[in-house]
Order: C-alpha cells, then structure tokens, then sequence
C-alpha cells in the first residue's frame, strides 16, 4: 500500500548505496570468539522480539503470565529465553544439589532421588508442545487483544529430554493395579499440585524433565525438575518437582477444582478437563502487522493437537469461504508444534486470514460459532476456535471475529 | 536383582511426613485438630486481610474469594449465580470440595509465607471462610471431625461434571465423542464473511506501540499505534 | 569408586535436611514474570556449561573456534547460546535492514533482494546438524586434548528456516543446464567464498537461511543470512552471505585449496572435500568425566551422517570387542545430529565405551586403524573415527586410543 | 506472469561491478593491471610483515605462506616436502591455484584492512610472494597477460585429487565408493583391547580444572584436574 514505502526502491545513483559503499564489516577486522564464560545473545537488532506481559491481565507479577511472541518466531522450537512464563507464586532458581525427588503413595517402597540419580537413568528426548489452559481465554466472547503474541502466545514448543515418569513408579514398586491417578508436586511456594492422567504415565508419555532445547530447564520453566504431560494444559507441567504420589482416587487440588475448569452454560463447571484439543493460528501475517506490499507473502502459522499427530492443515484468505491445504514441515511429531506455509499474492484489497488444523483422529478445528453453540463464552479454557486476521487495504492486518 | 542398582534409596517415614501434605476430597491426608470462625477472623485480620480484603471481596491482588451465595445453594449444591452471564465468581461460588481450600491454604498461604499456619491455624481460618460465606454460623468450630459433614453443605457441591472429552483414560467416564463436529470443507464453505468484532480506534496503542512488538525486517513490520491507521 | 561420597546418602537424623528443612524456596514468594525486554537466562548453577577455546589451538581470536560443550548437552537441539563458533575473519552483528543478497552469475536477470524480501517467499523449516571439517582434527595421530569438548565440540544442531536456494536461482533465471557450480560469498572482511555442490541445491536441501532454533541466527553464526549446507562441513554454511554466483566450473577459493583440502599419505591433497561421513561419539560417560558410584548409567551420545539419516548405533563397553544396538529417539530427520541411548551397569572394574554409527546407506564408521590406512595421520579434516573412552576403576574417564 | 510479484528486482551492472570480486582458477574475473616484485616488496613490509614476517616465515599471526619449495617441485608441479611426515606445511606448498592467492588477497588482506588494496597492489604483492617462493624472478612483473603463464610453474599445481567420495554429485568425477569398510560385527569382533594413547598426567590440567567444565549434578562430576588422580 502507499502508506509504505518499498523495501527495495530502484536505485538512483545507479545502485543501492548498500552495496556500492561496502559496509565496515566487509571492510574491517570483526570480533573475536566469545570468551570463556560468556552466553551467546541474540542480535541487538533482535531487541522487539521478547515476552511481553498483558496489560491489567494480573494484579501482580508473581501469579501472572508472560507471552511468547509468536509472531516473530520461525519453525517450531521455541528458544528458551522466550518461553512464555506462568507462575502461580512466583519463580524460583533453585540450587539443583539440594534438589530431591519423593515417590510415595501406593508404593511398595516410597523412595527419594536425587537429581545425580534422576540423570543417571535411562532417558528420553522428545519434541511437544506446552500450551496454558487459558490460551485465547481473553477472545471468548469477543476480540480482546491486538496481537498473537496476546491471542496464542501461552504456548511454546521444546525438545525435552528426562525420565519416563512409568520407570520411576516401577523402580518403587507402584500398584499400578489399584492406583488410578497420581499427585503432582511441586517445590515453589505454592507447591503447585495437579492429578495426573495415568494413562499417559502408562503409555510413557508422561516425563520427568530435567532438559529443555538441550540445556537444562530454565528456572522459569521449571528448574531443575519439571513434569512434561504432553497434549495436556500446561499447569500439570508442574515445575520444581518435588514428589510424585500414586493414589486410588483424584486430588482435586485447587488448580483443578477453582481454576482450570471450564463453566458451561448451564452452570455446571467440567472438571479434570486436561487435553488440548487440535488448533491452530497464522503468526505471519497476522494482528497487528502492516503488510509493506502488494504481491507474494508466505503465510505461515502453528499447528497443534493434545490427541497426536497434525494431519493437516487447510488456510482460508476469504473468511473461510474457500480453502486450500497448507504445507507441513515434517517430520511431525505427535503432540509437538507443526509449521505450516502456504504461498498467497496479496492483491491489495481486504481478505480474512484464517488456519484450519486437523489431528489424526480425524477432529477438525471449530469455528467459534461452533465451540460457542456447545462451551458458551464464560469457559475461559481450552478455546481453540479458529482465528481470523483481516488485512485491510492499508495493510494492516486486524483481529477480528466473524459472525 | 535391582533394574537399577545405586540408583535411589527408600524414603524415611520423617521425610515422607515432611512433604505428603496433601488433602484429598475424601479427606485423606487431613492432619488432626481444629479451629474456630472467631480464631479464624483474627488470623485472617492479621496475615490474609491485606491481600484478599476484610470481607474476602477484594479484588485487588487477586480475584474475591467469598460472595455470591445463597441458602438455597447452600440446599442444592449448585451456585445459582453461575448461570448468570454478568456475575462475577468468587472461589466459593465455583469449588464444590472443601478440601481444596483446606489443602491449599496449608500449602500456599499467606502467599509471602506459605506452610507458615499450623493446622489447627487452617482449620481456623477455613472456618472464618465458611462463615463469611454463609456456610456455618458465627460460632462455628471446624475439625477434622466434622468437615465430612460440612461438605455436605459446601454451595456447589454438585456443581461439578467430568462428562467430557478432555480427560485421557476412563477413569472418570467421560464422552467420546468431542464437543465440535467441524469438517473440512473446501468450497463455498460459507456464507459472505461479516465481521462482528473488532477492536474499537481508541484501543489502539492499549497494548503498546506494536511497531516496536514486531521485527525491524521481514516480511510486514508492526503497525505504528502511536499514530492513527494510515489511509 | 570410594574417591567420591555417595549423591543421596541414607540418612543419619531419620531424614535427608534437604527435605526436612523445607527450604526457602517452599516457604517464600518468589520473582516475578520477567520484566519487558528482558530475554531469559540459563540457571546460574549452570555456569559451567560453556562454550569453551582450546588452549593453544589458534594465535588470535577471530580466526579461532569455541567448541560446544557437548559433554552437557541432551537431545538433538544445540541452545544457540552455546553453538560453537568458527570464524575467519571475526563476526559483527550486521544491521539487517542494510543487508543485501546478490544473485548473478549463469543467470538470466542477476538480482538484489532485501531481507524484508527473502522472509516474504516460500520459507522451510529443518534439523540439520553442523560439522566443522576440522571437527577431531587434532587426533588424527594420537591423543592430544582431554575432553568431547575439544574432541568433537565443533559440531552442533538447529532448526533452521530459510529459503531453498533453488527458489533464488529460479526466480533469477538461472541456467541450470550449464551452470554446474554455485558460489557462496559472505559479507564479512574475509568475504569468505566457496563452492556449493549443485546436487544438493538442485536437491532442495541448500537454503538461504535466517532462521535457527525459532529466532534469528545469531550474530556469532551470521546473522542475518547464512547458507545452509546440510551434510557438508561447516565452512561451506557461508555466513553474512552477500553473493550468490552461478557458474560453470569450480572457484578453488583459499578455503578449498589451501585448506579444507586432506593431506595424503602419497602427498596429494584431495580437493572439494566436503561432506561429513557417519560419525558418533558418547557424550556421557565421556573423557574427563568422573563416575560418582558402581552401578547403574544411561550411556548416551551423538550420531550424524552427511550422507541421509542414522539407520543403526552400536555401543560397546570393552573396546570394540562386543556390541550392543542403541536406542535411538526418532524421529531421526536427515543429516541432523541423533541422540542414542543404552543401559549401562558399571561393575567398577576398567571398562572402555565406543559408539559406532550406521547411516542409511550402509556405511559403518571407521575404526582409528581402518581410517589410517587409507589417509594416514596428516589430512587434518574429516576424522569420523570411533573414539574410545577408558573408564578407570577411580572412576575418571581416559580419552585414549587403541592399538 | 511473475511467481512471486514484489519480491526482488534486477540488480544494476555497477552493483554487480561492486561485488562480484572472485577470481577463478581459469581467471575469470580477473581486472586488468600489473605489479611488480619490488612494489610487492614495499607494500607487504608496510602492510603484511607485522602479521606474517618479512619473508612470510613467522607462525605468530597465522601459519607461514612461504617456504618449504624446491626448483624441483616448479619443474614437476608436485612439492616433494609434503610427503614428509615431519615436515610442516606452508601456503605456497599446498596451494595448486595461484587465482585462489590473488583472489584472497585481494578480498581479505590485509586481515584489518580487507578491499583496501588495488588490482596493481595486489599483483605486486602476489608478484612478491611469488618471488619469495623461488617462482618468479626479482625483477619480475605479474600482470593478466603472464598470470597464467606463472600458474604452469605453482610448485603443487598437480597437487590436488578429486578422486573421493566426498563431494556431493558427479561434477569432479569422484569415487563411488567410500575409504573405509567397517562392518557392525556384534560379537567377538576384536582382540583384547590394548590402549596406544593418553594424555601424559603432566598434561592433567592443560585444559583447565575439567571440573568446572562438567556442570555440578549430574550422573558424573568433572575430574579435578587441579589434584592428581585419586587412587
Ligand atoms: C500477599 C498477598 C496474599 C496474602 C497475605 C494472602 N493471600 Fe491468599 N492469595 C493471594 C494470591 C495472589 C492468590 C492467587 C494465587 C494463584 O494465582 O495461584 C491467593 C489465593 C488464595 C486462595 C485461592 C483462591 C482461588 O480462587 O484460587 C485462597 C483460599 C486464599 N488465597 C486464602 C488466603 C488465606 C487464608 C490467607 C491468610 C492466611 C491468605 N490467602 C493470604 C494473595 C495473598
Ligand atoms: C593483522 C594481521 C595480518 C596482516 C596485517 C596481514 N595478514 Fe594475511 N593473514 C592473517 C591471518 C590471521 C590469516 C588467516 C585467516 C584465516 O584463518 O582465514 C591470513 C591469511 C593470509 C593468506 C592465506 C594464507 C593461508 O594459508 O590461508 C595470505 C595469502 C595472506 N594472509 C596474505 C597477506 C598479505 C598479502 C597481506 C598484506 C597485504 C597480509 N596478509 C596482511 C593476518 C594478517
Ligand atoms: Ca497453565
Ligand atoms: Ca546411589
Ligand atoms: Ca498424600
Ligand atoms: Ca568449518
Ligand atoms: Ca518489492
Ligand atoms: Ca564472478
Ligand atoms: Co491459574
Ligand atoms: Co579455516
């Protein structure tokens, strides 16, 4: 649009003066490698893509979030140092030598680890998603937020690697008989305790985490001991680990019996509701950015399913109108992020953006009309509708809501 | 032979005692002794008060714990209220387990100094809180005794459902089927598009100015919100 | 072994202080979500998982290596903050917005792309790992450093997004019939150049990359743009990349004849060298490390091949003798690094692990004596060997090689 | 009609002329001009010998370029020395291609300064190097008529072999087949393993106190490489 100026204007003097003056980097001796003990950073130029907290989202900075901003994200690792944040009382960096891990319960023999013990047994290294409950709680009833880093950004996607929670329950002689459900805990100050799906812990989906991206957990996520419940709401992903308890009945712990449930219309609340269900969002381009051109873009976004594998994934540039099927960056791994791209030439006038998921249970991602005719909009969780970005003929690009 | 010899030791009941804190619905794991609305209300004056307000309805460091009850929900188990679309909700209207507030004030508050109250502490302040909600009278004290039977008067009790798809396994019995049926249709799927909501202009810099939330490269940058939209 | 006090000693008071203590991080309130514009750090008790300099290797910095500390890492993902580094000329941190990439050469219409321009076409996603040439170079006649680290600490792995290179070339015109060589040529004062293999351009596999790990590359890597070469040694993944040029015969630039060529024994050098035969090596237990206690420990490590994906790792625990098939965490993308692991009883005794990988086209990495014979101990570049780790009875493990 | 409309436009000559600077080994991209040894001479002792010696010896900097040739070595376009197992290696002993030396300097020297030379600069200074090198005479000029003339006397010009398995694709008509053979032999593959090479315990903490570069859990511990070996 005219509103921009193009990228790359048709030189005057006969070349982009870019070119024509080499810089100093081509004309100079560079920096040396990094000293001993320094931590590589990214770019200075990088300095817009970091977490953001919403505004008047929490009252305070200790049981609040920090958004992941997806919009400036490629493929589907997220780097660690911008992890979406999630604390319920605040975040710890906790000396690992003191750490311990308790099992006890309904155990032959109740049994503390330390994390030298923990790391010493055999380990797995696998990709998955963590997304918060409350993702897109702020759109249920209406558009709230600008931006996809305020829309999806409680969600992130790491390679981690730890111990099949299963080894550990049948290292203590767990009656996996009798024993239903297991208690999470942590070690922060609201020792954050969440019951755990034992069919996940018996498939030996369920880890406990020690490593994230190949380094160790970050102490926002975690530090050093974390649950990985893949395709299950982030807050039973508890951090800080400190015990494991296998009993016959559910817990009902306060994240799971006054938050983390989800008010239907008729007044009752859903209870144990753990799985995120298949979704998906555009992050480029999508609220709040301007296109600079008419002509070709990209669009490319995240898919996601609690239930397994994304099959596919179809876009719309018409409001859901008409539908093509995206390219998926394989391999695709189960419950992990999926990056889709798929080629469109912007004509300048307004189109409606939106991304479809299917998982390979065959579910479709809902429209909001769907989800509101069955959830109502008071359910806060598991809002998985799909999302519309408008472009406008300015460029820039809306979040809206269709009728 | 050990599958994993030198790996972990066997817990002591000491250590199993200091961390196996936790309360269940059935009330297993409830520590013994108890503690009265009055000795409650002093508790709660000194160390809640400042946080979650004199009457358990502030809203100013977190959401209101107490409110929006009635005796007929105190009858029925189910929170009228939570069919009303304008009501807010406070912990009372919405748990339907009275260990849950046990349990989790013993292990997380006051918030600055969690696992500081002694249990007959809990019971205490547990009990104010029923007070203030219209659950049991002023003179009221709560043990371990009794808090089976006060359950049974918790306001949603019966509020609660598992009926659903998002539990893994069957232990809870829930649907099969998920909630939405959508199917990927990929022609003339729907009607014309209308948009039906949108952020209103004044709203624009709300989040900050997201030309600085965006990449200074790329394919788009983010819009200057501190100017109003380009023509 | 008795060197070293037991990690998780049976209580003397009845109970581990560590748990009957609560500590302050179970009874306080702790930090907030991180401020705006703050990027998340590691642990401050994993200060010694650093990049590291090999004492002596180099005589400046900015023609110099820091090496991945490979001995702490889990999984597949290097963090880029610990991505090793290999410069020739030093690294700059290079505004983006200034930055151009030239195609010309064999081509119809030689063109300049913005950066804004390169994220606007079709874009990919992949795991490659990589290698420098050099990577283990300096044990080609003997033992001659301590730790993996130093041993094979030039090596790492990232997702990485970028354009396929055939998109570029396509989009200016190019003579595929008779251009049979591209140049790469970086922006930085050595201007680095070399010549990419038109197969795996034509194959798809090269991209023009900015993406790594979800962020941008970073600077130390070639921010903003960087060829992605996957199976070819590192020097080719030309950083800062300026220039594209198609031509019809091989450039020979400084860094493919005079170095990155193998010394022979007969004296010949071999020329355009490049890709990085199946390798592998234990990362734990590895050398340098000391083994806290008899028992049991889950022996992991690396494998990657140049030439496709990991098929097989076999692991043995007395020099080569015996073996054991790995378990390998899938799924295994090509040319990407691999991580295996296997379950390990040390008996206390001396014991001495080696992994041996298999790629998909059947190739078996070599042992020291098969590798010798057929280049001798001078070639510098392209040692795959299998590296052997001496497990001592006090517990410290030998880098050592057999006879 | 264009596959991606917007994306890209024709660059313009004098932005090629700006930086397409290679030189191949046929010269291709070679400018035009000359330089002779004794201007080389000037301009390497003010501008390269800090860094690389007056007669390019020094191994402070970077490794020597100089050196290492015989009369025999131009004659036959093999250098002798570099079957020698004792020898070391200097640039102008393995480099086949004198457009890679003149290609390189002119792009990257001197290493603070790189592009700062002209054409006529760098022939002199290559002229030198040549010079230096027993290649060409003292009062010799290397210009774009005679460079490929001086190319047929490169002491390692039959140097160089494609004959591997290491580059992707037929362009240099490599082998088919790798080096080595390993087979996964599963049982009693080896004799008795008898280690050849260590590091001598002189050389313990050569790297460094390794114990601070393990991280301090973990299912081992760095050695203390400050301490001898424990018994
Ligand atoms: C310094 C502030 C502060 C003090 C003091 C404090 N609280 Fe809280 N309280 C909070 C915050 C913040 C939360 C929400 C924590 C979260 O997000 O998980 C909370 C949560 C609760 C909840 C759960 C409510 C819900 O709906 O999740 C209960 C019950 C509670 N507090 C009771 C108490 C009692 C009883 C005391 C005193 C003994 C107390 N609080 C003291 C700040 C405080
Ligand atoms: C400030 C130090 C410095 C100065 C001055 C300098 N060089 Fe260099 N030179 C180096 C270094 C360091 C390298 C190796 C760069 C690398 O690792 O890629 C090098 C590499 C070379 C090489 C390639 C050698 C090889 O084997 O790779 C040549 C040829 C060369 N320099 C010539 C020159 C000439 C001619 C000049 C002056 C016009 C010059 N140098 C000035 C430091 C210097
Ligand atoms: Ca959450
Ligand atoms: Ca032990
Ligand atoms: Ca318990
Ligand atoms: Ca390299
Ligand atoms: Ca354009
Ligand atoms: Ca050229
Ligand atoms: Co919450
Ligand atoms: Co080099």
């Amino acid at each position: 649009p005219a509103a921009l100026a193009q990228g790359n204007p048709v030189p005057t003097e006969g070349g982009d003066p870019n070119i024509l003056n080499l810089p100093e980097h081509s004309t100079g001796l560079g920096q040396g490698v990094n000293p001993e003990g320094s931590y590589g950073m990214p770019s200075k130029y990088e300095a817009h893509v970091k977490r953001r907290i919403s505004p008047g989202l929490t009252q305070t900075t200790q049981a609040s979030v920090s958004f992941a901003p997806l919009q400036s994200l490629f493929g589907i690792v997220t780097p660690s140092g911008l992890h979406f944040e999630r604390h319920h009382q605040g975040w710890w960096d906790i000396d690992p030598s003191k750490h311990r891990l308790m099992i006890n319960g309904m155990v032959k023999r109740p049994m503390v680890l330390t994390m030298d013990e923990i790391m010493r047994l055999p380990s797995v290294s696998r990709f998955h998603f963590i997304e918060c409950g409350a993702n897109t709680a702020a759109e249920w009833g209406n558009v709230a937020v600008p931006t996809v880093q305020y829309t999806h950004g409680m969600l992130s996607c790491s390679e981690f690697t730890g111990v099949p929670l299963i080894t550990l329950l049948e290292m203590a002689g767990a009656d996996l008989k009798n024993g239903k459900f297991v208690l999470a805990e942590g070690a922060d100050g609201s020792s954050m305790t969440r019951t755990i799906p034992m069919s996940l812990i018996l498939s030996g989906e369920v880890l406990v985490a020690y490593g994230q991206n190949g380094e160790m957990l970050r102490p926002e996520n975690g530090y050093p001991l974390r649950l990985v419940v893949p395709g299950v709401q982030g807050v039973s992903w508890v951090k800080y680990l400190r015990r494991i308890e296998l009993g016959d009945k559910p817990y009902a712990t306060k994240d799971e019996a006054v938050h983390y449930i989800d008010l239907m219309p008729d007044g009752l609340h859903r209870q144990y509701s753990n799985l995120q269900e298949a979704k998906s969002v555009i992050t480029t381009p999508s609220g709040g950015q301007v296109l600079l051109d008419k002509g070709f873009y990209n669009i490319t976004g995240l898919a996601w399913s609690g239930f397994g594998k994304i099959k596919r994934v179809d876009v719309s540039v018409d409001g859901g109108r008409n539908w093509r099927t995206a390219r998926l960056e394989g391999p695709v791994h189960s419950k992990a992020l999926t990056r889709f791209n798929i080629d469109w030439v912007w004509d300048g006038k307004p189109a409606i953006l939106q991304s479809r998921a299917m998982d390979e249970t065959g579910f479709v991602q809902p429209t909001y009309k769907q989800l509101r005719a069955v959830r109502g909009t008071r359910s806060i969780y598991h809002n998985n509708a799909i999302q519309s970005w408008l472009v406008q003929e300015n460029g820039e690009v809306k979040n809206v809501q269709l009728s | 032979a050990e599958k994993f010899p030198g790996v972990g030791r066997t817990a002591t009941p000491k250590e199993v005692a200091a961390w196996d804190i936790d309360v269940r619905p059935d009330f297993k794991g409830l520590p013994p002794g108890s503690g009265t609305v009055a000795k409650g209300q002093d508790i709660w004056e000194t160390k809640c008060a400042s946080c979650h307000g004199t009457f358990g309805d502030s809203n100013e460091v977190f959401s209101p714990l107490a409110g929006g009850i009635t005796p007929d929900d105190i009858k029925t188990g189910r929170v009228a209220k939570l069919k009303d679309p304008t009501a807010g909700r406070t912990t009372f209207m919405k748990v339907a387990t009275l260990s849950t507030i046990w349990d989790y004030i013993h292990r997380a508050m006051p918030w600055t100094q969690p696992k500081s109250l002694s249990p007959d502490e809990v019971y205490s302040v547990v009990a104010f809180l029923l007070n203030l909600n219209g659950i049991v009278p002023d003179n009221f004290t709560l043990s371990d005794k009794n808090i089976a039977e006060v359950q049974q008067r918790m306001p949603n009790r019966n509020g609660m459902t598992t009926k659903h798809h998002l539990w893994p396994g069957n232990e809870f019995g829930g649907t099969k089927t998920p909630d939405t049926h959508n199917v990927a249709c990929m022609k003339d799927c729907a009607p014309e598009p209308k948009v039906a909501s949108f952020l209103p202009d004044f709203a624009r810099n709300a989040h900050g100015n997201l030309a600085e939330q965006n990449r200074i490269i790329g394919p788009v940058r983010g819009e200057d919100t501190t100017k109003p939209a380009p023509k």
